[in-house]
């Protein structure tokens, strides 16, 4: 089945009709996903979104539970609510690999985040593969391919002129069958686009763990200003504060997304802080990316979607760090190295 | 607090005074003594001195539910601390201009001088500061038009997102 | 600039290899040949690593800060570091001593994405080094272009249009903090954003939030503005966030000027620090 | 979590008539961190006092929160019955104002109410952020410092030093006194001036309390109230006062004859080596290192040859010393104006008859130049027309100053008097502004002068020329009959402006208190602390604070002495707590608070400090508790808020507005 590109606007009216409906755009001098409706132009050309779709599934800011309180009464509301089918359209294979991870994180190992369930659940995820990747990607030697996304429900290959649409689950067959009058038979061939950078992870995950004191931290630390940058605009960053607002007789419980890039985020009561130096924010930064998450989900947290690279302030690199890692001696080695 | 008169469904404005405690909170309290007559719309902070009374406050309360701020202190000259008005008058004009540029009506945050012994002119900042907020009306009227923001905005990308901004705008500065 | 470079490199091999510095801080080169970081060098044959081009965007001075315990260090400070560095040494977290100021007049910078003159640059007043141990290259015309147009847009909008302006550029601030980060004046230990049981700051994203942490950043900084406008280069959303430090900076020029920022001479206490017994009244 | 205690009072119906009290301790009760809220009729009455003792005890309570009148009338008295009845730290209460500003100025419950609960909760929030203050006590050192030795300087240093307290007087002309002794006759009393001020002058001298520093000044003033560390600088009089029997054969001997003397205005000569007058103390001399030749020229010696005890020292060098006072007093009096700088039309000092009322107390004088007869200056003829033009400086803003110099009325009739005393049949014209004469027996003086024929003319003098006959013919406007007034005078005396002295701005920085804008020192009050300043344990006496005349003088050096006494009479004195605190941590050592700080308390020092479990030295600010007031100047500029405000902090008060903001 093909998707005339020419043609997409209309399947986009129609499926909005139905559902909330989420496509890459520019906002304001920014471009990430937005909700499609009239005047709407969705970026389909866009490589990725500045900011990631990360958003629709955990939010910046979530309120957990809400309380109130009526003289002596206290009641206590969750703030939980199941949430409406919504399709997201256009997104990378990049970023639908860092949904993988989200998933990974929310909902296995024993725990189930049910706010991220709701949304989860009720999203119908059709991702778009790049027919000329960028100049910063490097999905397809950390997580992720140009031109396939085995996770999402429809997966549209490019083929220059039109897509070739192929349903990948339960839920994108049905998508794809509501579809089918936008749609057209035939056949094209799919651009199977490589990425020109790649890394080399292959040994990256060990060869870290013997690398707490290497002076790497310290030079990345002379670079970086430890800003948030990096985690806010990273799909795959998912750590969060909670908070809340107190009002008279009311009040609210949230969370909203924290990075491991600010000092406060490891700052304890007492006023102790074990990651008060930018070196071992950076490190964790970099170690949490690239080896701790391996360990207990056994993949990379890293999808090489450059856009750490294109937004930091002070050109951080990580595909400059992964090399540097790769290219360093094993810490035995090291060790061997400096007894003999 | 119901922020309407029940009766009435009339606007009650709420307006924070930081007041000095050499100066203007005597002035206050000569009011009281001369039992002057004064809208309930305005609460009073004590303060030592209006050089204590910093930026982040006012800030603060005009985001977080007051419809106006009064910071007043002591005569320039008069300073029970001698420079701590002097201070303060330096710090507020700049705050101001800047709260005003970033698009505050002007009333909403206004500073004023009043000595211990001007219990008539506490009362007339009162009368005055209320009434100017009350013909405001709440801190949401603050918020842009449509207009404003169409004028204004870069292209925003959907009418939800254009939806989210107007709500935006209109929660309190 | 490729002259300067070399000299620089050179410079650098040299003081490093004397010992007189313990490091020094100047640009890297990135994978890309637009892209340059900072970099601080601290053996003389990482010296050759050393750039300058019109690419090195950066304003680098905030690094010396991380290394002053470590001996003198040297800045590779064009017009703007130069006056951080001031800035430092007016602010006590810096003395003259353990700065060595390698200083590079500049012809500006070019922004990437555009290929045209980065904005920073465009505005700048001071292109030459107001300080420096040794100058390397022959010092630029200072333009002085005219650095409020910004400023003069805004003011001429409605107070309506105002509060939408600012709206839409707190609504879209992403608190990453980058501004701060990158600032020469922001030389906290513990910025009050972090103070969670003060409470000045709240955690959530929402435009009010960002509207107090940005317009109390603007003025914890707004006396003391060097205006390298490196908090809006750094900014990863693009926010047109030095209109507020020009607001300011042109209030307090009128008002209690002339305005310095502190890093062009040593006037004395800044603005917002001293006081006249004849300023201007107008809260009688 | 604290336990709360919010006491609303009823004051009567003071606050009951207009506020629900038992609705606001309802209301009190489901405020957060509130264990028990109640009412009482007179929360300040014994009564009321041991119903807060109970609760605080019976409900366990570790904050209190009082409902009632205005802090400023009695934040002070429940404090102390914290402080001596329960456990509970003084500080940790706050007072709701819903008297002054809430009962008093509503008329109806409906509206009193509501604002009286929200004053509560704000009261509630900031409690809850209440910390213990300690205060500390602060040594007293028993020792005065009198900065002036003039007549003010006099009375204080001698009333402090009777009570039996050591006192130094740092005076920086050779001899204490001041003005007094150049002055004939004191009004209205006309007793002698320097039979009535010579004698304390000695007295000082005698005084086994007393140290008198001549020609000295204070460079630096370090410390606070009851422990000023004050550096002196003696300068060199090249004579060794321990030998010095003050003979005064060096005086007769000295060949520099030539000196204008300062004592009598410039209207006769003194020697290098000098006393300025007979009766000056101390009562020996100095060389006058400007004018004496051999320590010019190198060469003379004279009066080292003539010494009989060798005390002449031509190496004589300052002397510099720094000790430690507990309290100060600023009695550095005042100066004239330079009319001559000011007055063109007067002259400009052109005109040798035209002379100031002081050369007028020195021609007048017995011991003056011209042993008392009143002969003009350029011939030594007697004047047979005087005009005596008043507030020449004084309220006259655009030329002088803008103030009344108070003693000149005075003064001004007194030297008519005198006139017309000693000149028989002489002419004697006033021209005034206003005639000003509050004082015991001041008006009776005037009147009494106008009886024996003094002709007071309401008018400025606008003009004075000099005829080529020498008579000095003075225009002016008598301005309440209209006319144009003209009079052919001998001598014509200007009673000029009191002003500040020269150096007191400086002497004001170094310590540490202000100027007004005219330039005298700036009392506390200017009713309720006239001889106080602003910063602790400094006070003024006599015209440093402002014109004045020598009764009001003695009487206020008599209260700054009365001052300095009760703070040396304690053994300690306690600090105040609500002071400036430093949190180390959070402090980057910029030294924004050490420029705003009007007192000069807060210094950056080198600290080592533990810093995640690692010891670093680093420089951060410091307050001195005795010298801080608690402004919070400093805590606005600090942006880390590492500087804070013991009392108001920045917590308590974000929470008070918060409470208000968000209820």
């Amino acid at each position: 089945m093909l998707l005339k590109k020419a043609k997409a606007g209309a399947l986009l009216d129609a499926i909005a009709a139905k559902e909330r409906l989420f496509v890459p755009a520019d906002d304001r001098g920014t471009s990430r996903f937005v909700a499609y409706g009239a005047g709407v132009e969705p970026r389909f050309d866009l490589l990725n979104t500045k900011l990631p779709p990360k958003d629709l599934l955990f939010p910046a800011t979530e309120t957990l539970y809400r309380w109130s309180r009526d003289g002596a009464d206290l009641a206590i509301d969750s703030a939980f609510a199941e949430t409406d089918p919504f399709t997201v359209f256009g997104l990378r294979p990049c970023d639908m690999a860092s949904v993988d991870r989200l998933d990974a994180v929310f909902l296995t190992k024993g725990y189930v985040d049910e706010f991220y369930q709701a949304k989860r659940e009720a999203a119908t995820f059709v991702v778009a593969t790049c027919a000329h990747p960028g100049r910063a990607c490097f999905c397809d030697s950390i997580a992720a391919s140009p031109h396939e996304a085995p996770t999402a429900d429809v997966l549209l290959e490019d083929a220059g002129e039109e897509w070739v649409v192929t349903p990948q689950t339960e839920k994108g067959a049905s998508a794809v069958e509501a579809w089918k009058p936008y749609l057209e038979e035939g056949d094209a061939e799919p651009i199977k686009a490589a990425c020109d950078l790649k890394v080399d992870m292959a040994a990256v995950p060990e060869k870290l763990k013997g690398m707490f004191d290497d002076p790497i931290w310290s030079d990345i630390g002379d670079q970086c200003l430890t800003c948030g940058t990096c985690t806010f605009v990273c799909p795959t960053c998912y750590c969060f504060n909670i908070d809340q607002d107190v009002r008279e007789d009311e009040g609210k419980r949230f969370r909203c997304w924290d990075s491991c890039m600010f000092t406060d985020y490891t700052a304890m009561a007492g006023g102790h802080n074990p990651r008060a130096s930018k070196e071992s924010r950076v490190r964790q930064r970099f170690m949490h990316k690239l080896t701790y998450f391996n360990d207990r989900y056994d993949m990379n947290l890293c999808v090489g979607c450059g856009r750490c690279m294109r937004d930091c302030p002070a050109a951080v690199d990580i595909s400059l760090i992964i090399d540097r890692i790769a290219a360093s001696e094993p810490a035995q080695e090291k060790e061997a190295m400096a007894h003999a | 607090m119901p922020r309407d008169n029940e009766q009435t469904g009339e606007f009650t404005p709420k307006i924070l005074a930081f007041c000095c405690n050499w100066c203007t909170y005597a002035g206050a309290d000569l009011a009281g003594l001369n039992r002057m007559n004064y809208p309930a719309d305005v609460k009073v902070l004590r303060v030592p001195c209006s050089g204590r009374v910093n930026p982040q406050y006012v800030l603060k309360a005009l985001q977080s539910g007051c419809d106006g701020v009064l910071v007043c202190g002591c005569h320039p000259g008069d300073c029970h601390y001698s420079t701590g008005n002097y201070y303060a008058k330096r710090r507020m004009m700049i705050f101001k201009r800047m709260v005003e540029f970033a698009g505050l009506s002007p009333e909403r945050f206004q500073i004023r001088w009043i000595s211990g012994s001007e219990a008539g002119k506490f009362r007339d900042t009162v009368v005055e500061v209320s009434e100017q907020i009350r013909a405001l009306g709440p801190m949401e009227n603050d918020a842009p038009s449509r207009a404003a923001i169409d004028a204004v905005a870069g292209t925003v990308a959907s009418p939800e997102a254009d939806e989210e901004l107007f709500a935006a705008a209109k929660e309190a500065i | 600039m490729a002259d300067v470079q070399d000299t620089i490199r050179e410079r650098a091999a040299a003081l490093l290899s004397s010992g007189e510095v313990s490091a020094v801080i100047g640009w890297g080169a990135g994978r890309f040949d637009d892209v340059r970081f900072p970099l601080v060098v601290k053996r003389a044959e990482d010296a050759g690593k050393l750039v300058f081009d019109a690419s090195c965007v950066q304003m680098t001075a905030k690094r010396l800060l991380e290394h002053t315990g470590e001996g003198k260090v040297a800045l590779v400070a064009r017009g703007c570091e130069s006056r951080a560095v001031n800035r430092f040494i007016a602010d006590h977290q810096l003395t003259r001593d353990q700065v060595y100021v390698i200083g590079v007049p500049c012809p500006g910078m070019v922004d990437p994405a555009t290929g045209e003159t980065l904005k920073r640059c465009a505005e700048c007043q001071v292109r030459n080094p107001v300080v420096h141990d040794e100058l390397v290259g022959d010092p630029v015309p200072e333009p002085k272009p005219y650095r409020f147009a910004e400023v003069d847009r805004v003011e001429a909008m409605s107070r309506e249009e105002r509060r939408a302006f600012f709206d839409e550029m707190y609504g879209k601030c992403i608190r990453c903090y980058a501004c701060r980060n990158a600032c020469p004046c922001c030389t906290c230990r513990e910025c009050f954003v972090e103070q969670d049981k003060v409470g000045w700051q709240g955690k959530a994203f929402n435009v009010n939030e960002a509207r107090y942490y940005g317009m109390i950043r603007a003025f914890h900084t707004g006396d003391r503005c060097i205006e390298c406008g490196e908090c809006e280069r750094a900014c990863p959303m693009g926010l047109p966030l030095m209109v507020i430090m020009h607001q300011q900076v042109r209030d307090i020029d009128k008002l209690f000027g002339p305005y310095e920022g502190g890093g062009l001479t040593d006037s004395g206490p800044d603005p917002l620090r001293t006081y006249k017994t004849d300023d201007i009244e107008e809260f009688m | 979590m604290s336990r709360i205690g919010v006491f609303v009072c009823h004051c009567g119906t003071n606050i009951a008539g207009t506020v629900d009290v038992e609705a606001v301790a309802d209301a009190a009760r489901q405020m957060p961190n509130v264990a028990y809220a109640g009412t009482n009729k007179y929360m300040c009455s014994a009564q009321g006092q041991d119903y807060i003792v109970d609760i605080i005890k019976e409900h366990n309570l570790d904050r209190v929160v009082i409902a009632s009148c205005s802090p400023r009338m009695h934040e002070r008295l429940f404090r102390k019955v914290l402080a001596e009845k329960t456990d509970l730290n003084p500080y940790l209460l706050e007072v709701a104002n819903i008297r002054e500003q809430c009962s008093w100025v509503h008329k109806d419950k409906q509206i009193g109410t509501p604002k009286a609960i929200n004053l509560v909760a704000m009261a509630v929030a900031k409690a809850d952020c209440d910390t213990q203050l300690f205060t500390h006590e602060i040594p007293v050192t028993k020792r005065a410092l009198i900065i002036g030795g003039g007549i003010a300087g006099i009375q204080a240093a001698l009333d402090i030093a009777d009570a039996g307290f050591p006192v130094t007087i740092v005076e920086r002309k050779t001899t204490i006194g001041g003005k007094m002794p150049m002055l004939d006759k004191t009004f209205p009393t006309l007793d002698c001036s320097a039979c009535i001020s010579t004698p304390k002058m000695s007295e000082c001298e005698a005084h086994p309390l007393i140290e008198i520093k001549t020609l000295s000044e204070v460079e630096k003033v370090e410390g606070y109230i009851g422990n000023f560390d004050v550096t002196i600088r003696e300068k060199a009089k090249y004579i060794d006062y321990d030998k010095c029997t003050g003979c005064g054969m060096c005086e007769t001997k000295c060949p520099q004859k030539k000196i204008p003397s300062e004592f009598n205005q410039g209207m006769s000569t003194r020697t290098a080596v000098y006393k300025p007058f007979p009766q000056a103390v101390p009562s020996k001399p100095t060389i006058d290192a400007d004018h004496c030749r051999m320590l010019t020229e190198g060469k003379c010696g004279v009066c080292a040859k003539v010494c009989p005890t060798g005390a002449i020292d031509y190496q004589d060098v300052d002397r510099v010393t720094t000790e430690r006072y507990g309290a100060i007093v600023l009695a550095t009096g005042y100066e004239l104006i330079d009319w001559t700088r000011l007055y063109g039309e007067y002259g400009g000092g052109r005109y040798a008859d035209v002379i100031s009322g002081l050369q007028f107390e020195r021609l007048v004088n017995a011991s003056g130049p011209t042993e008392g007869h009143i002969l003009r200056p350029s011939d030594g003829t007697e004047p047979k027309t005087m005009v005596i033009v008043k507030c020449v400086g004084s309220r006259d803003p655009h030329k002088g100053v803008p103030y009344c110099s108070r003693a000149c009325c005075m003064y001004g009739a007194k030297h008519a008097h005198q006139f017309m005393d000693k000149v028989p049949g002489g002419k004697c014209f006033v021209f005034y502004m206003d005639v000003r004469t509050p004082g015991k027996n001041y008006d009776e003086f005037y009147m009494n002068t106008l009886h024996e024929g003094a002709r007071y003319i309401r008018g400025r003098i606008s003009k004075i020329t000099r005829r080529s006959d020498g008579k000095l013919v003075c225009l002016g406007e008598d301005t309440l009959s209209g006319n144009v007034v003209e009079v052919d005078a001998d001598m014509v005396v200007l009673e000029t402006a009191m002003v500040p002295p020269e150096g007191a701005k400086k002497l004001a920085q170094t310590v540490n208190t202000q100027l007004g804008p005219e330039g005298f020192f700036t009392e506390a009050h200017p009713k309720l602390r006239p001889v106080e300043t602003n910063t602790g344990g400094l006070y003024l006496a006599g015209t440093a604070q402002g014109p004045k005349d020598i009764p009001d003088t003695v009487a206020q050096a008599g209260a700054a002495a009365a001052k300095v006494i009760g703070l040396l009479c304690k053994q300690s004195i306690e600090s105040n707590p609500m002071v400036a605190h430093v949190d180390d941590s959070k402090c980057s050592g910029c030294g924004a608070c050490v420029d705003i700080c009007p007192y000069s308390a807060v210094t950056l020092v080198e600290k080592t400090l533990r810093e995640n479990s690692r010891k670093v030295t680093r420089t951060v600010a410091q307050v001195n508790e005795g010298l801080c007031q608690g402004c919070g100047a400093c805590t606005v500029a600090c942006r880390p808020g590492a500087s804070d405000l013991l009392g108001f902090n920045d917590e308590g008060i974000m929470r008070e507005v918060e409470a208000y903001a968000t209820r």
